[in-house]
């Protein structure tokens, strides 16, 4: 069973890490990627590593996301600025 | 049919398989990509495919994670706590580039209206 | 490095190379046999019973390796000062626009923050007992602030404790690390009493939850600094002498 | 005395550095000064002391991270703490000529930059190195980027981007080993690498090449290098040039030797290097920005250190470390003279040479551009010197040709600058160079020469590191914690 939920939790995040970089949109893009971190999230717990996991939800995903949207504020939102 | 997804081998395969593609992904996006914060998003793509490769390689069935709960009183049949040691600082050092990253982005963006890598031609010969 | 007259045939080229890259190394890969050797982390744990520290993983990054995590803060520390000469200016006071703050955000992130602060301050403390320490409780500390910042826009922090509670944390860690050259003749020495028996106990572990709580703070007031630099309003999107 | 302190005592003084501030500039500025004195002090007291030195870090090796002291970093931390230490003088001016900057934080990134280097190369831990790799990285970012003017920033973004993607390979590399043999030491790593599968082995030594290779910028991975030193200062350009990019070079070369890959691999970065410095030289002949030219002329010099390091004989890689040491002395004089005339003039094109009236600029800037060529009597000559005999006496008399051909390249763009600056019919402005100025570009000059008239005196360090590296039995030993 384990196997199945890797490769599911693979495929989405595979599809939506395409969509983080063909994505016009700025944040859209870093929305999209952190579906990625929250994938990862699930295969480190998975992978019996709830250190990585909780690091990974905390700093890879929480914090880089929000410094990401943060960031884009004060940029261009489009992907040609 | 679930032994066969259950096998260590094939959990193996699917990591190597999959964490790959993500990595080819975040390249794809890295060489093409012009626009800073999505290089960036790209970088953080590739490392988020090589932490999942290195510690998915190193699950192996039947261990647990490396730490002692109330029933356990011993080091046993544990998964391997360096590789989970080393992802967690690069974990960290992954956000402090990023952040670092994006400040210059926003100055620079300031400087010039611009944030697009490939047409910063203030340097040059 | 003008990359604007890319020929799509470049592309093309491109991916195709790229892919058949990716194929050798996962073709590689999927050749690789398991290792033959006992791993360090094997060796670590069988060690790791000396430490008195219930989380393998945590007396890895604090004791074991624990220069690395030495090295780590340094690293965060530079990110948060390289963030904020970037974005820091001189006459940051002048344009001070006022934002509207929302009655219900501030009231309701100030009831959350102090339960948040609570949550990052015991993942800290028992970060050699369960998953988490001081990484991620001092992100988790920084992840209250940034709501605090997003219902009140005009928020200023205060800059003086901020400093001296990452200075002093740093220096102290330095501090822990030359006290075990001077103690235990090795840099790093865990020189505090850590009797086995002790394990799963939240005073247990010698230095490694000292250290882990100096991290915490260092990393919680470096976070929030950054945090508060990159959620400042004080940017609009003028474009300087161009 | 513990190796440890290298890294410990900047981290300390970077950590205080909101307070040194507060206490007032002079402290600030002092403060770097006694911090670069204490280490260079200590490295000369290691000079006496019997190598390899060891210091580990809560277990001993091969489980733990030790410092490791032994001939071939001695001579590079010789040559890191002076830089620094003359480096952090010549700031004293900058600073005072340039007011206004925020220089607490300037300080702290220069301290943990040298820090950084000086981690790099002490280090027997792989991962640890890594992590020694960023802060060196974010520090040369955010230096590089400093000016906050369109030409720092954009060479920061570059140099970032650049810097990260090479940490990737070096954590992909990193991750390879440690699954194949379960270590990160690296005596551990040298005794077990014959065991990895051979196609495997490839792919990490590609990797760690590509790594290393982009920071020590060598050819291809080079094409930023010239960006980032024409938009940063000068002062942080004669850093790059004679500490940080020799950090990544040594880390490369401590790698090939201990990893045994001097059999298989020496033919191909001889190559490489030959053609780095090829490419480089004749490049810079047509720059127009100073600090562009010299960036080139600094690629080229590292081409020709790649080349003769990789031979795997005693006397040329002697000959090329003492090459690199007095390419080091040069370009640190070249650059921080050049911080001088571009702070004068406000202008980084290559006309500046043409407007200045300095007797004392033109003879130090004039002795080092000899020097680099490789003109008798100085440092750099011997070096050169070294070199060409070391290649004649292994029947490589292509290279020996190759080299010369090239320097003659050199010579060319070295006697345009020259002309230019003794050319009598400009007309020229005054210019005033400060009393620390004078002292700073005086002692280097004196070392050129000296150097260049009793080589003796850096021969013995030279032998004594290029043994370490050919030779690095001791250092296994004392990576592996045998015997300790």
């Amino acid at each position: 069973m384990i196997g199945l939920i890797i490769l599911f939790t693979f495929l989405a995040m595979i599809a939506v890490a395409i969509g983080a970089i063909i994505s016009k949109d700025i944040t859209q893009s870093v929305m999209l990627f952190m579906g990625v971190g929250l994938g990862s999230v699930v295969l480190f717990f998975l992978f019996q590593a709830p250190d990585v996991a909780l690091t990974e939800a905390v700093i890879g995903t929480g914090l880089s996301t929000a410094v990401f949207l943060l960031g884009i504020r004060h940029t261009s939102q489009e992907e040609v600025g | 049919m679930f032994d066969f997804f259950n096998s260590i081998q094939t959990i193996h395969w699917i990591v190597i398989v999959g964490s790959m593609t993500l990595f080819f992904i975040g390249f794809y996006g890295l060489t093409t990509q012009k626009n800073l914060i999505k290089v960036l998003v790209s970088f953080s793509i590739i490392e988020s495919s090589l932490f999942i490769f290195f510690i998915g390689l190193h699950y192996k069935t039947g261990l647990v994670a490396p730490i002692v709960d109330s029933g356990l009183k011993t080091f046993t049949n544990m998964v391997d706590p360096v590789p989970q040691a080393m992802i967690l600082t690069t974990i960290v050092i992954g956000l402090a580039i990023l952040a670092l990253g994006l400040s210059f982005g926003i100055e620079y963006f300031k400087l010039t209206g611009k944030n697009d890598i490939s047409t910063m031609d203030e340097l040059g010969g | 490095m003008n990359l604007k007259k890319v020929l799509p045939l470049k592309d093309i080229v491109f991916s195709l190379l790229s892919s058949a890259l990716l194929l050798t190394l996962t073709g590689i890969l999927l050749q690789v046999k398991p290792d033959k050797f006992k791993s360090v982390g094997e060796i670590f744990l069988k060690l790791n019973i000396q430490t008195a520290t219930a989380n393998a993983v945590t007396s890895v990054v604090a004791f074991f390796r624990g220069i690395d995590t030495v090295g780590e803060v340094t690293v965060l520390f530079l990110a948060t000062s390289g963030v904020v000469l970037m974005l820091s200016e001189t006459q940051r006071d002048s344009e001070k626009n006022i934002a509207q703050e929302s009655f219900i955000l501030s009231i309701g992130s100030r009831l959350l923050l102090s339960v948040i602060v609570l949550f990052g301050v015991y993942i800290i403390i028992h970060g050699h007992l369960s998953p988490g320490g001081g990484f991620q409780g001092g992100v988790v500390i920084a992840t209250a602030f940034l709501l605090l910042f997003l219902a009140n826009p005009n928020l200023k922090l205060r800059h003086n404790i901020l400093t001296l509670g990452e200075s002093l944390s740093g220096v102290t860690y330095i501090l822990v690390v030359l006290v075990g050259l001077f103690k235990m003749n090795i840099l790093l020495g865990n020189f505090l009493p850590h009797p086995t028996n002790e394990i799963g106990e939240l005073v247990s572990g010698g230095i490694v939850p000292v250290i882990y709580i100096l991290v915490g703070i260092k990393v919680g007031s470096e976070m929030s600094v950054i945090v508060e630099y990159f959620s400042k309003e004080d940017y609009h999107k003028e474009v300087r002498d161009v | 005395m513990s190796l440890g302190y290298y890294f410990l005592l900047p981290a300390i003084f970077s950590f205080l550095t909101p307070y040194f501030k507060r206490l007032g500039l002079f402290v600030l500025r002092g403060s770097s000064i006694v911090l670069m004195f204490v280490l260079f002090i200590q490295t000369l007291l290691y000079t006496n002391a019997s190598l390899p030195q060891i210091s580990e870090f809560s277990v001993k090796p091969p489980l733990g991270v030790a410092f490791i002291l032994d001939g071939y970093s001695l001579l590079f931390l010789l040559i890191f703490t002076f830089s620094a230490l003359i480096v952090s003088f010549y700031m004293l001016w900058f600073f005072s000529a340039n007011s206004g900057r925020d220089e607490a934080r300037f300080y702290l990134f220069f301290n943990m930059l040298i820090a950084g280097s000086i981690g790099l190369i002490l280090s027997c831990d792989i991962f640890n190195i890594y992590i020694f790799f960023e802060i060196t990285g974010i520090c040369s970012y955010v230096l590089s980027a400093y000016n906050k003017d369109k030409k720092g920033l954009e060479a920061g973004i570059k140099y970032l981007i650049i810097g990260s993607v090479a940490s990737l390979f070096i954590v992909f590399a990193i991750m390879l080993i440690y699954l194949q043999i379960g270590t990160v030491n690296l005596g551990q790593i040298v005794q077990r690498f014959h065991e990895i599968d051979p196609k495997l082995a490839v792919l990490i030594v590609i990797m760690l090449f590509i790594g290393f290779g982009t920071k020590a910028e060598l050819f291809p991975m080079n094409f930023w290098t010239p960006d980032i030193y024409q938009g940063s200062m000068a002062a942080i350009n004669s850093l790059f040039s004679s500490v940080v990019s020799k950090a990544y070079l040594f880390v490369f070369f401590h790698l090939f030797y201990l990893l045994g890959l001097n059999g298989k691999y020496m033919f191909f970065v001889m190559i490489i290097g030959a053609v780095t410095f090829l490419i480089s030289e004749f490049t810079a002949l047509s720059q127009t920005d100073i600090k562009r030219l010299f960036a080139y002329s600094t690629l080229g010099q590292l081409g020709l250190l790649f080349m003769a390091l990789s031979t795997n004989s005693d006397a040329t890689v002697s000959g090329a470390l003492f090459h690199l040491t007095s390419h080091s002395i040069s370009k640190l004089l070249i650059f921080l003279a050049l911080g001088i005339l571009i702070h004068k003039f406000q202008s980084p094109k290559i006309n500046i040479l043409e407007n200045y009236r300095s007797k004392f600029l033109t003879i130090t800037l004039a002795v080092s551009f000899l020097s680099v060529l490789g003109i008798p009597p100085f440092s750099g000559f011997v070096g050169k010197i070294l070199i060409l005999k070391g290649f004649a006496l292994s029947h490589n008399y292509a290279a020996v040709a190759f080299i010369l051909l090239i320097s003659i390249v050199e010579s060319v763009y070295f006697f345009r600058l020259i002309a230019m600056m003794i050319d009598k019919k400009r007309e020229r402005v005054d210019i005033s160079i400060s009393f620390v100025n004078y002292a700073i570009l005086g002692i280097l000059l004196g070392l050129i020469l000296l150097f260049g008239l009793y080589p003796s005196l850096l021969i013995h360090y030279t032998n004594l590191a290029s043994n370490a590296l050919l030779h690095p039995q001791e250092y296994l030993k004392y990576a592996l914690g045998v015997g300790l």
